[in-house]
């Protein structure tokens, strides 16, 4: 039972460090694919829905209301 | 007289066990090794402190009702507490390394070959009949060769309860020692011209790549290995928080106020589980030797596969970066930086070298959910 | 082989349902919404992550002792977070605009309109045939009409917990969508000279005022309205401990570390509860179009009453203000202000607009004291 | 009995928004009442234990002692 | 015409009872006390707006799953919001003008009859016939001499719950009336000579006497008295991370955050034990009028030690500084400073007070293990 | 039985103060022992394993690779 033990534990090991190979494979394949996709469409984030006159504005209405 | 001789019975001096004298002696040495050595203070400080409440006779704290014991269950025993952490780490980790070079995850996949070698270990000694360790009980202790410490608490906490206090130490003991058992390894396995090998610059990493990167690797979980799902998702959560840009108040708070808090707790409620009856064995030498050999074979592995690498791969790489796949963030990265200037003090390997330490936080919470799904 | 068999068993890919990749689709969108369109932020992103854990499959984190769940549990069952939440906001918030002009209370008021509307709406579709939801849903589902996330949440989760998420998204999706739903019903229910009147300057307030309304507040609601108490008696201690100037440091942790801790936990713990199915249901259609009726009669009463009001009171009151009386704080008050300015530009209504503002969360956890009072 | 529902449906309606109404009616009236009583006791304050001379001399004392 | 009738059935005016009546007004007292006389504000006015939410009638919010009745449960029955607020206290604590100069100890041991006169007048009173105080309520009731909040909640939440909320306002209101009570005891004990004293230099304390100091006082403990181990085990632990100075981001985030959000929910859950049934009692009142006194003879023992140790010894002792071994860190030491003062201006005693000041914390926890031990 | 509670009172004052002063007493001497100790053995204190240099060089790559 304990030679089962022993088996059992590398049996773990191969399929342990296939699997985290495996994955870290498909990890590097992916953020490669990623990268080269972001790269192409380079992103075109967004605008911020307030302009800075508005901030402004907002700024010194706070400024007077409060001014204490 | 009676209550002067209730005091008698009741004091430390009546009731304590020379176990106990032991126990507090060891965690005497963590906080000196914490304060004064300076080994991972964070950790070392509040589970040595924890151990000496825990270990003070007649009194209440470590069961029970006990603040250290409910700091345990509900945070160890639910495994709330490494997760959290994890978020946190997640949330402190900068992937652009890892981003501008994916090929160091192969670094870091290799240095996992500590944590199933020990496992290995582990099982031999029980077959050998010197130990008699069960197979949740050999993952739990392989697991310190992932030179993480929450990945270690979260598995030991899961598959062996019992040893985790011996577990946590011996990681966090060992990963603190990292600058000391890593280089001779270094300089064993690879030459004087190897270590020489300067790397060309990283490339910048855009903005879209760091914010997609933590979805991408948590949905490869979701649809590879489910198992290691809550330990990689809070990593990929707090990364997420960090690099989106949008909620920088919940990515600072998780960095500082939070993390901090756990780790208080969580270093206590380890240190609770440092009794005499659980850690004075000699399973607990059995795991410090074994982790130790975890560590080497780690670290020889991914200076092995770093070897490899740079002979299939056109882009120089310097294996001594491969010694950094075993984690220990940052302090592996810093050590392959500190052997690579000793040979060329021109050669700044500390960037490079974070992309495998990256990786090897990865592929330790990989190998976690592989231990999880068979042991369990 | 039989190891790599029950990998391939236990992936994602076997197990995975198609509502499950429709889940994570969904829960991609709101992170996309979070991030990318800046919607909500600190929760969509929460929320939506939290979508994506409780969505992968086999792995026991949004149920049993699964981190998630653990939070839904001790949380949002208890309606622990959400009160929190109250008392941070109440930290955050600034009364005295009200204070300075009380009578926008009414502002506040007539919004609360679109949750009874809602409400009925929502029984409406059960007469028709073509829903089947309860009194204690329809209150639920009406409670998004007051435009405020954590009082949704509270009310949700006493009255109808399967619907939570449901109700949660949709909550947070259109308070972030108040720059888009409002000008429209603004410009219609308004004339070009109503949005150009010029409001004359709020009256300064006194620090006994500030302190002493948050007291005011609650026992009125002591008396009068227990069970909105403990949502409004969270709010008013969080807003009595910003406006004493004695507890400064507790006022702070409030506003910064414990609001962020509990907000991370309470978007995971929501997000839990995106599972395929209780969300891929005919009654989350529902639930998002009833929504987006209470978000425009909220807002559409709100104009009347301002209309009604400027008539009525000695003072210009401009109507746009009583948009701002759904609450969605600050955004409302910000959209009052901006369609304000395109009819004026010398007009700057927005310290105006945090009365209706703030008011409007006052006004929506009366409805939801008076909603648990009857429904439960 | 859905009809019942609806019924009970419009009747909470009705309530609700008399009760929201009424809450707040109040409560503008008592904030009304509450701001012209505080305008009139205008508050007196109150006063710090410890003097300015005081802060500074236990400051130079506390100085004097780290001195590190 | 039924929903207007329950919601009239439901108010507070209908149901509300005249001891809700009275305590509301005693809680808007501790609040005006704590806000307007700044009354150790930080817990009165948590406590006192714990208070107000708990005499809402007919709302579950200090009762079953109510948010101010779990943070009782978990925080203030198991003993760790306490416990947490005395790591947080150790964190904040300077031991070095206690290592200066060890012997004021001898002072804070002094003060610590207070303690014990209290618990004998306790006692004395139910054998009068007055009360009926049985011997774990009145240890609860002594520790109020201790002039240390949260070592009174630990002991009263121990040994006498039922009392916690009467306790804690005593202990709480009397610690900010130090400058008022202690004074005239002051200037009857002592002599215009015995004021005028003025005191040597303290010397510098090193680093390392600063670190070795809480291991050192958490073992003594260990060794003699282990039921004060919880409660100077923590303080020993917070003052530990504060001197050791490889832990700073805890210490940093135990002295901020982590005590605040402790002490907001400590503040909340004391004042749910404010119900009108087991504060409006005799008991109230006679644990009012003994911590008055346990104050006094605390401070006039103090004093007398004070006035021992300074013939006994060659170095000159101001015996005022044995007034503030009664602990309320740091309002006693400061009181000691002014009445110094008003006798010598050129007289700084602050920092000599802050010894015994600080050894008044230790003492009064060392009686609080001795009565725990005895007592349950 | 009341009696014998007033009695219970007065054997807890005399142990309980009894106590008190003896701990702080062992306390007070330890305190002392340590202190002469510590000054004795002047404390050596411990290195950094990063040199300044070693810093300096990180530093400069950190800023290399970042720039943004
Ligand atoms: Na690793
Ligand atoms: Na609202
Ligand atoms: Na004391």
């Amino acid at each position: 039972m304990e030679i089962g033990l022993l088996n059992q534990g590398v049996t773990l090991m191969l399929v342990g460090m296939g699997t985290v190979f495996s994955f870290l494979t498909i990890l590097v394949m992916a953020m490669s694919l990623m990268s080269s996709i972001v790269v192409k469409f380079a992103a075109s984030g967004s605008d911020d829905d307030v302009s800075p006159e508005e901030v402004a504005a907002i700024t010194a209405a706070i400024a007077v209301h409060r001014k204490k | 007289m009676d209550l002067i001789r209730q005091i008698w019975i009741e004091s430390g001096i009546y009731q304590i066990s020379s176990g106990q004298i032991a126990m507090i002696a060891i965690c005497l040495l963590l906080l000196y090794l914490g304060i004064v050595k300076k080994f991972e203070p964070l950790l070392l400080v509040t589970i040595g402190f924890g151990g000496l409440l825990s270990n003070i006779p007649g009194v209440e704290i470590a069961t029970g009702n006990g603040l250290l014991h409910l700091a345990y269950v509900t945070g160890i025993e639910t495994g709330a507490f490494p997760l959290i952490i994890f978020m946190g780490v997640g949330a402190m980790t900068d992937f652009g390394p890892l981003l501008a070079n994916p090929k160091t995850l192969f670094l870091g996949a290799a240095a996992q070959f500590g944590i199933f070698a020990t496992l290995l270990g582990a099982l031999g000694l029980t077959e050998l009949g010197i130990m008699d360790f069960s197979l949740r009980e050999a993952a739990a202790i392989g697991i310190i060769g992932g030179a993480d410490g929450p990945t270690a608490i979260y598995v030991a906490g899961q598959l062996a309860p019992h040893l985790l206090g011996a577990i946590a130490v011996a990681a966090y003991s060992y990963m603190a020692l990292v600058p000391l058992i890593q280089p001779p390894i270094m300089r064993l396995l690879t030459t004087e011209a190897e270590r020489k090998i300067e790397m060309v610059q990283l490339r910048e990493v855009s903005k879209v790549e760091r914010v997609v990167f933590p979805l991408l690797l948590l949905l490869l979980v979701a649809l590879l290995l489910p198992s290691a799902a809550p330990l990689l998702g809070m990593l990929c959560f707090g990364n997420l928080m960090r690099e989106c840009g949008v909620v920088d108040r919940l990515s600072d708070t998780t960095q500082n106020s939070l993390i901090n808090i756990v780790t208080i707790f969580l270093g206590l409620a380890v240190g609770s589980k440092l009794s005499a009856e659980q850690f004075l064995d000699w399973s607990t030498l059995s795991i410090l030797l074994l982790g130790m050999v975890a560590f080497a074979i780690g670290t020889a592995c991914g200076l092995l596969m770093g070897k490899l690498l740079n002979k299939i791969t056109k882009t120089p790489i310097n294996p001594l970066i491969g010694a950094a796949g075993v984690s220990a963030v940052p302090m592996a990265a810093r050590v392959a930086n500190k052997v690579g200037m000793e040979a060329n003090p021109q050669n700044i390997l500390l960037m490079h070298a974070m992309g495998p330490n990256v990786a090897g936080v990865i592929g330790s919470a990989v190998a976690a959910g592989i231990m999880i799904m068979f042991a369990s």
